[in-house]
Order: structure tokens, then C-alpha cells, then sequence
């Protein structure tokens, strides 16, 4: 089980903030195809991977990175703070 | 004698920024030179109503402690702050700020721009314009992008 | 309302470089980012006394002014201030403050940089340390001359 | 007659902040050379023109300028404000 969080428009467009999601993805790229193929509100915010940005516990990564033994996964836009 | 300030500080609460720039000024003594970057929400013509700023609690404490680390380690601060608002904003509120403290002023500077730059394209906060029947994000700007490669 | 703040001042008197701070961002509604540099006389263990400053009367008003005029046509200011004291002074005083405001970050703090390389060579403003036994002045250092190239 | 001001160890050396000269030089390198002459202070303050700094009628400028219809002369070493 992945705590997958939404921020800004990604979390207006799926809809919740927060979901926990029962998956055997191996890497984000993965989650990603499996949170997209489930509804078209998913499928519209991950429609261009390119502009969006993910974060893996907490810390900013790729969309290669694995999910052996990640608690959390966030994705958002490019950050727009200061 | 006030409690010594944290070094990083994000909330939803208003601060004086004045008031900040003094106490931190009172705490790094053995500094000559003081920089202060302040962010306010543009007042501009264009009828902005608010600023929603959204973060992401917990990750956003931890990427700003460790821009913070990192200016540290790379220039010679006596010590360095930074403050980040998130919630509703009116124009002319404060929204972020930024303060460093270096025996050199070329120091202090350099390392406000670096966290500048880092606080604009690498830490979870996003802005949302309310405007008269009219709700947008604010996009990342490429040139804010840009000024990372400089570092 | 406060009086507006004077773009330049030269005096012997303490100001509050917080407050100075919080009054120019009140007055710079149009942008979003103010940058402010204070100089502190150092707190350093070599047994500092007091600082003397000098300066030359009319001269070191109009300089400052005309390089605040060269920093308000170089970038896109909405405002700059400079204050800077003269005569004498204790560890930990305030000597000086610069502040920027403009709708851009970068511009913010390339124009108060800008004003600190020119008031460190160019502004009539001699310093001379106190200590038991020993009155210094302070020499320019090449290394301010050298900073004044890259504008 | 110019009004000729000396600051922070240029004064101390000469031993005053500022006196009325009346001086025919017609540039800044000139009236260095009749202030030179004057006394062994004026020789000692003016030994190295290249560690000091002229302004004419408080503006910066070079030991070669003209002096013509100037009214303040001051001499001083490379600034240390800010």
C-alpha cells in the first residue's frame, strides 16, 4: 500500500487530495500507467507525464524511480513558490 | 533576549519582516553583511482579489531545510532564514522571506539568490491567482528554471 | 501614512533598519520583491572599540544619489533607497542599508549589489578603526576596486 | 582662490580639514606640486598621488583636470564606505 498524494491542479483534476492505492508497480512510470488506465479524470491529469513533477517520500525524483519500499508518492506541477 | 529564530518557518501566518531582518541582524554578530530578499503579492491593475499559495506539509519544511544546508555548506554564512507563507493571501502581503548573514557581503548576496532560485523551482508550493471570474495557477516560469543552471 | 523615506540619507543618527525596511515595501505597492543589504560594524574578537566614520559633506549625498539614478535607468526599479551613517560608531551598530524593489527578483538584487560595489569605492566615506592602543584606518581593498568591472 | 578640503589621513597628515588657496595651476597635478612645495607635511601627504583621490567640485575625477572656474578642490585616500 502507497500513499499517493495530488497537489494544485493534478489534485483538482483527479479530484482528492489523497488516496492509498494497492499496487505491485515496480518504478513511478508504472504506478502512473496503472492510476491513468482507471478513469478518465486520471487519465486527464496524467495525460502528459512532461509537465508534471513527482516526488518519492517526500524527496523530488524521476518518473524512473523504483517503489520498492516507498511509503509515499505526490505529484504536481512544476512548482511555482517564493 | 528573544528566542533565537528557526531557520526555517513555513505557515499560514502572517510576519513582520522588519521585525525578522532585526532579530535576525541581533543574533548573527559576528557578521558584517545582512541580505534580505522579501516576496510580496503584487498589487498590479489587473485585478488580482487574493493569492492562494498550496504546499506540500512535511516535504515542504524538509526541501527548504536542506536549500538551506546547501547554501550554507557552499558559502561562508554565519547563519542564514527563511520564512514561507502558504494559504490565502491579499496584494501587498508578505508572502516569503529570505535573509543571510556573511562576513562578506559577496557571500551573503550569492547565497540569498541561490536560495532564491532553489525556493522558486525546487520547493512544494504553488500559487493560485483569484481574480473577478477568474481562477488560475501560476505557471513555473522557464526562467526561473534557467536561473538553477547558474548554481 | 507615514512621510514618504527620502531616497538618500547621509547622517550621524541610529535608524532602524527593520522599520526602514517595512516602511519602503509599504511604499513600493507595484512590486514583488524587495531586496535590502545592512552593513553591521563587526562584532569580531580583535578588540574593536568603535568605528569612525568620515565622510565628505554635499559630496557623499550627491554621489549616492547619482548612483541610486544609475541603478533606477540600469534596471527595472520601482524604488531604492540608501542610508549611511557617519562618525562613530560601536560594535553591532547598523552603518548603512540599501534597499531594492522591483517586479523581479533578479533586477531586485543585481541593483543592490550594484549599489553596494559603488558606495564601497566610489561614495566619500572613510573608515577608521578604535582599539586599545591602535587607530586604523581602514584601507580599500583591491578586491571592491575589482568589483565595480562587471557593471 | 579654491577652497581646498582634505580627508581622513590626507587631513591628519596636513594637519587641516580645508583652507583658501590662491593658486594660479591650471590642473589638479599642479596645484599638488605648489601644495607639495610648501611644507615637509604637504610633501609627506602628497609623497604618493597614486594612493590618493581628487574631487573637483565634488565630482570624482583625475589629477590631470583643468582647474579653470573651479571652486572646491579635495583630496583624500581610495574610499572604504558602504
Amino acid at each position: 500500500m502507497i500513499d499517493v498524494l495530488y497537489f494544485a491542479w493534478v489534485r483538482e483534476r483527479i479530484g482528492l487530495p489523497k488516496e492509498r492505492v494497492e499496487t505491485g508497480a515496480a518504478t513511478v512510470r508504472d504506478l502512473v500507467a496503472e492510476l491513468a488506465a482507471r478513469e478518465d479524470r486520471y487519465a486527464a491529469a496524467f495525460a502528459d507525464v512532461s509537465a508534471l513533477r513527482v516526488a518519492v517520500d517526500q524527496e523530488l525524483t524521476t518518473f524512473d524511480a523504483p517503489l520498492t519500499g516507498v511509503r509515499e508518492v505526490a505529484f504536481f506541477p512544476p512548482m511555482s513558490g517564493g | 533576549m528573544a528566542a533565537p529564530l528557526p531557520r526555517v518557518q513555513v505557515q499560514p501566518d502572517a510576519f513582520d519582516a522588519g521585525q525578522t531582518l532585526n532579530r535576525f541582524t541581533a543574533m548573527v554578530a559576528g557578521a558584517g553583511a545582512v541580505v534580505s530578499f522579501t516576496g510580496v503579492v503584487r498589487d498590479v491593475e489587473d485585478g488580482l482579489i487574493a493569492l492562494e499559495i498550496e504546499h506540500y506539509p512535511g516535504m515542504s519544511e524538509k526541501a527548504i531545510a536542506a536549500m538551506v544546508a546547501g547554501a550554507i555548506a557552499r558559502w561562508q554564512l554565519v547563519d542564514a532564514l527563511v520564512i514561507h507563507r502558504h494559504g490565502r493571501l491579499a496584494p501587498g502581503d508578505t508572502i516569503m522571506m529570505v535573509a543571510t548573514a556573511s562576513r562578506h557581503r559577496a557571500d551573503a548576496f550569492a547565497a540569498a539568490e541561490y536560495l532564491m532560485d532553489y525556493l522558486k523551482s525546487r520547493a512544494p508550493f504553488w500559487k493560485k491567482e483569484l481574480r473577478e471570474g477568474a481562477v488560475d495557477w501560476v505557471a513555473a516560469r522557464d526562467e526561473d528554471e534557467t536561473a538553477l543552471k547558474r548554481w
